[in-house]
């Protein structure tokens, strides 16, 4: 996938820059039609939590990031991996549970890791990871190596221990942490204003005297314009940023999900604004790509998916005997 | 008797308990307007109430934490953690205060709650969703532990569990919720600290607990082809443990096999074995034998995940070895 | 001990009222020199947390509240279970590790308990007691009996993630809880600064939007007023409060404690605003009390202690058969 | 050779890491300015500075979390716990994180890290300060546990635990900080998974790690007096766990004797006696007895504590009951 390169301004996003945001949100959008139906088919099984409606704030974020630098997420996690460059052929076969996975099917589709992106993985329990963003932030600090880390999670780890920890550390110790939330308004089937004291989320950072935003995470391009702002206070030696993006997500929580807790009515008023439609159309008012490339893009992206399955449906199971392979570190020691 | 599911049996039972004693509450993630994620208590927050039956934050230590602080207050609080793999970021608070206030109290406090908990693995959750850690709970003096296995057993057990007055770890593997069995609609307690012989046998006996009782009775079935009869044992409670009823088996058969789902190395299965070997060992055979989870992080992919988990095909081959 | 009646106004505070408070802080300070001296002589073992120098913060708190209202604490707990009235006698046995204590030679000091009392107990893992306090307030509130819950802790314990959840949930809950947090600008050896993002501590509980103030913690009558503020709010069901209170601890953190990491002089300004002096000649100069009075006073405080050692001293041991007592509950069921 | 205690063997272990690679770094709570709360790291942060030697909040979930993403990114962090009783509040990050992110990445990340913490009872910190909870995180696939006994050990198996790049919970029993013993000046590492044979015996085999091998070195003396030669194993790691010495020493001695602090019941020593029973059944002419912790949170008061914990007296009188 091309990279942006050298990160201009949103106002200075090239023509061809533009496109692969679009590009990205329907890779993910088909990405994720297509593990549902495999999800179906029984070829995918466990969790399958899917990011449909969420794309923009991934793929802008991500965006406006170095390739190096490390991101962290929660298990919904396919669209951050795809948007950080992930090969959509490994991630499929992950969710296949195939020895081709990027986690060698250990993971599935909530532990995705790839390390050669900096893509340093989902996880499965709720703000488990934003400790971890600490770890990784303070090293990069320590090796002067110029990385920062973007840490997602959603609006339900916001009431959990950790995420307090986290952000009070980040703050005390100046790490040059971005944690973006993912504001969907639930947190599985629990309704954000039941459970937290505070539902305008980006206010909580002030409790860390953390500078917070909250974003429309259903524009790709104010989630790319604020996490820029973000990772330059952040190279500036100023310490962590918190951003809240709004957004919604249009299926169930997992699979699993019966949604008795949300009504449709809801869903229908967020589906207009739908971050893809929108990103496109004011792509197309402004001329920047019309009807024809839009369908040469799709059916791109129906091919690279295609071949994701494929990759993965011909890819060989785990073997059983490599079953302790793993446990404990078989390559090299990093220091010295 | 009617069959109900595993599932079923529990919402009788609590259904019963919140009906009875308006001391009663349920709290925990999701289990009001989602339903439960095993949908054990769908439709009770409409039935009664969101005061007895409350949505909680994702805020595993304080649901436990505020659970203990009811109990202390004179209200019966059953939580649900929705799985043990959680119940890890409330283990200080099972530890240092639901375990302890009743001792280090000298016997002032006491903490009537019951906590109840998802578990086991095989539906492919990765390592981080599927973990068996009962054993870690049944060290913990001052709790108490429940592992129903039949429908039968998750009825009268939850019952049980909520007369006790002190705070019981209530294990319920997510392979069993669908399983029927014959349960009767009156109420009834199973007294905790008694096993079940849940099939009769004079060749070897298979213990298990929970969702591992499954695999000791599928083996026996294999077994029993062969002429081996194995009596197989279903705990119901791990603390306080029937070890009696295990060695007057083990006087029976001279053979045991203990199974389980939790990792092998420093699980559960050795105190069951240490005990068997320190109140029986001159009627041992042969040493007491453990079918345990494999050593690993639970792996996602199917072949990976089954070769991780006890199997029938183990137990029959750890029995061969045995006679 | 005489009970502050039917809780006047701080203004309003009787004579007799004032001088009780006065008689408990000196106690609390007598009964600890005490306790430091047997330590030394090892008839009490274990940790040992002195409350010297914050004696204004407990005492003030607990006169503003009835005698029903649960209180909790932390590890450092003599003063307010004095403050409460528990017998002198029974926490000095308890420190003894007797059979006569509180919490019957098992607790030691930092678990003191006393029900009869509403005393809920001292804990000693940071932040542990906060989640109970939640759980006691709810009980509260569904059983209608008008009680209120004061929990106390430290500066350092609001960096724990058990303090978010707390304070989140009692928010979201409207849980009648005073939250008393005791600056006293130290956790251990380690400076708040180092170690918390927000040092004016009630601050952070706008993160949860819990109406929050800082006191003066040195002023017995301040501590008063804002507690007597604090309950009003809560009785009123306006949901839990926050109460920073600004004080100092004149010894080391427990009796092992070397103090490597504070100067004399900072200790040396502090002592100058010794709340008991303070209070003291507060109420020589109103003519409340004078000089024979404070000494009658004292030599009254001076028997009690010495009563409460001979007690301690005198008391059986607990017997070793008891070892296995109390693991489980002996008493009877509460509900039906 | 020169003689240490184990307080001065793990600082000197401790400055040659600092010294030697600067992306070692030491992080937990008071172990800058104040020194360490057993003094461990006492004037470390003058020497070394703040960035090497960093105090934390007390928020032990992320203190462990930020060693684990400090070790992702390519440091080698030393955490200090302070002692095992806050890890549970660490647990999840343990648990679900430093022990499975290699398993789960498919062998792209490691986590080479030391997680110190100080355990056992005996000075009466009453029930939340006295956990002996070893054998939990030895429970953990993934994880290493280091439970050293001399300052010879504590010396060597701390540098060896800077060498792995795993994950290594270094346990240091509050009992032993002031013991002294003979401990080289140059650097050396004891390698993981060989146990000691403290004391040679042929009657009975004595088998301890960190604080109770003291204990069981009393019974052995006295068992001695009665003509009963102990031999005395020190186990050092519990994972991986050294089960060929163990079994090396019951074929000699045909009896064997587990001691731990820990509570009985789902401890542990149950997986030791059990691995003894299934390598060397036919060799056993006694079963294997266990010296354990009472089943109790621990009390206060010195008799009932003492009492809880296990004695030389309650060895040699096991010991009896086996010849
Ligand atoms: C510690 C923990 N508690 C509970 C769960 C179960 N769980 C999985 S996802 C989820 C909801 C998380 O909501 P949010 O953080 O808003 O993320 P979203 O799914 O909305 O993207 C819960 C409760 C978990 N995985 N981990
Ligand atoms: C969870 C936990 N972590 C660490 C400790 C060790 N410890 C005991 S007291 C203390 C400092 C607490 O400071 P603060 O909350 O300010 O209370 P203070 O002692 O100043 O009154 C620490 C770190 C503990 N008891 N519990
Ligand atoms: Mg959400
Ligand atoms: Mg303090």
């Amino acid at each position: 996938m091309t990279q942006i390169a050298d990160k201009p301004k949103v106002e200075e996003l090239s023509k061809e820059q533009r496109i692969e945001l679009l590009r990205q949100m329907l890779l993910i959008r088909r990405f994720e039609e297509k593990a549902a139906e495999m999800y179906a088919k029984r070829k995918i099984a466990g969790f399958l939590h899917l990011y449909t409606g969420e794309e923009a704030v991934g793929v802008g974020a991500i965006a406006a990031l170095n390739d190096d630098d490390h991101i962290l997420t929660h298990y919904r996690d396919h669209g951050h991996a795809l948007a950080r460059g992930v090969e959509p052929g490994r991630i499929m076969a992950e969710l296949f549970g195939k020895a081709t996975g990027v986690s060698l099917g250990r993971g599935g589709s909530m532990h995705l890791f790839d390390t050669s992106r900096s893509f340093m993985g989902g996880y499965a329990i709720v703000a488990g990871h934003l400790p971890l963003a600490c770890g990784l932030a303070l090293a990069n600090m320590r090796l002067r190596n110029g990385r920062i880390v973007l840490c997602v999670f959603g609006d339900g780890a916001v009431n959990e221990g950790e995420f307090h920890e986290a952000l009070n550390l980040a703050s005390v110790w100046k790490l040059p942490i971005i944690f973006l939330c993912e504001n969907n308004f639930f947190g599985m089937g629990t309704d954000i204003r039941y459970v937290s004291a505070v539902i305008e989320v980006y206010k909580r950072a002030q409790a860390y005297a953390i500078p917070a935003e909250q974003i429309d995470g259903m524009n790709v391009l104010e989630m790319y314009d604020a996490t820029q702002r973000a990772a330059d206070h952040l190279r500036a030696g100023y310490g962590p940023y918190f951003l809240e993006a709004i957004t919604y997500r249009f299926r169930g929580h997992s699979m699993a999900d019966p949604e008795l807790y949300r009504d449709k009515g809801e869903l229908e008023e967020w589906r207009r604004l739908d971050p893809i439609t929108q990103f496109r159309s004011q792509l197309e008012t402004q001329g920047v790509i019309d009807e024809p490339a839009v369908a040469q893009l799709q059916s791109e992206i129906e091919d690279v998916v295609n071949e994701a399955v494929r990759f993965a449906e011909e890819s060989p199971d785990p073997q059983v005997e490599s079953l302790y392979d793993h446990v404990y570190w078989q390559g090299d020691s990093h220091d010295a | 008797m009617p069959e109900l599911t595993f599932r079923e049996a529990l919402r009788m039972s609590l259904r019963e308990e919140l009906l009875a004693n308006e001391r009663v509450f349920l709290m925990g993630e999701d289990i009001g307007a989602y339903g439960g994620s095993y949908a054990v208590t769908k439709g009770f927050q409409k039935e009664f109430g969101p005061e007895r039956v409350i949505d909680t934050p994702i805020s595993e230590s304080v649901i436990v934490g505020c659970g203990i602080g009811a109990a202390m207050g004179g209200l019966r609080p059953m939580v649900e953690l929705m799985t043990i793999n959680f119940s890890l970021l409330a283990f200080d608070q099972i530890v240092n205060n639901a375990s302890k206030l009743c001792y280090m109290s000298g016997g002032q406090i006491h903490v009537p709650m019951v906590i109840r908990m998802a578990s086991g693995a095989g539906s492919q959750l990765s390592s981080q969703h599927s973990h068996s850690l009962e054993g870690w709970y049944a060290h913990i003096p001052g709790i108490k532990v429940a592992v129903p296995y039949t429908p039968y057993d998750a009825r009268g057990l939850l019952k049980t569990a909520f007369r006790d007055d002190n705070p019981v770890i209530f294990i319920e593997h997510t392979a069993l919720y669908a399983r029927k069995g014959e349960v009767p609609d009156e109420a009834f307690d199973l007294p905790f600290g008694q096993a079940e012989v849940h099939r009769k046998g004079k060749d070897v006996t298979l213990i298990g607990y929970s969702g591992s009782v499954y695999q000791c009775v599928l083996a026996a079935e294999q077994l029993a082809q062969d002429g081996i009869e194995a009596e197989v044992l279903n705990l119901r409670t791990l603390r306080p443990l029937d070890i009696d009823t295990i060695v007057a088996s083990v006087r029976k058969t001279h053979r045991a096999v203990v199974v389980e789902d939790d990792w092998r190395f420093g699980g559960f299965a050795g105190e069951i074995a240490t005990l068997i070997m320190e109140q029986a060992f001159d009627e041992l055979d042969a040493p007491v034998a453990r079918v345990c989870g494999a050593d690993v992080p639970m792996p996602y992919a199917k072949q990976l995940e089954q070769a991780a988990l006890p199997q029938p095909s183990d137990i029959v081959a750890v029995v061969r070895g045995l006679i």
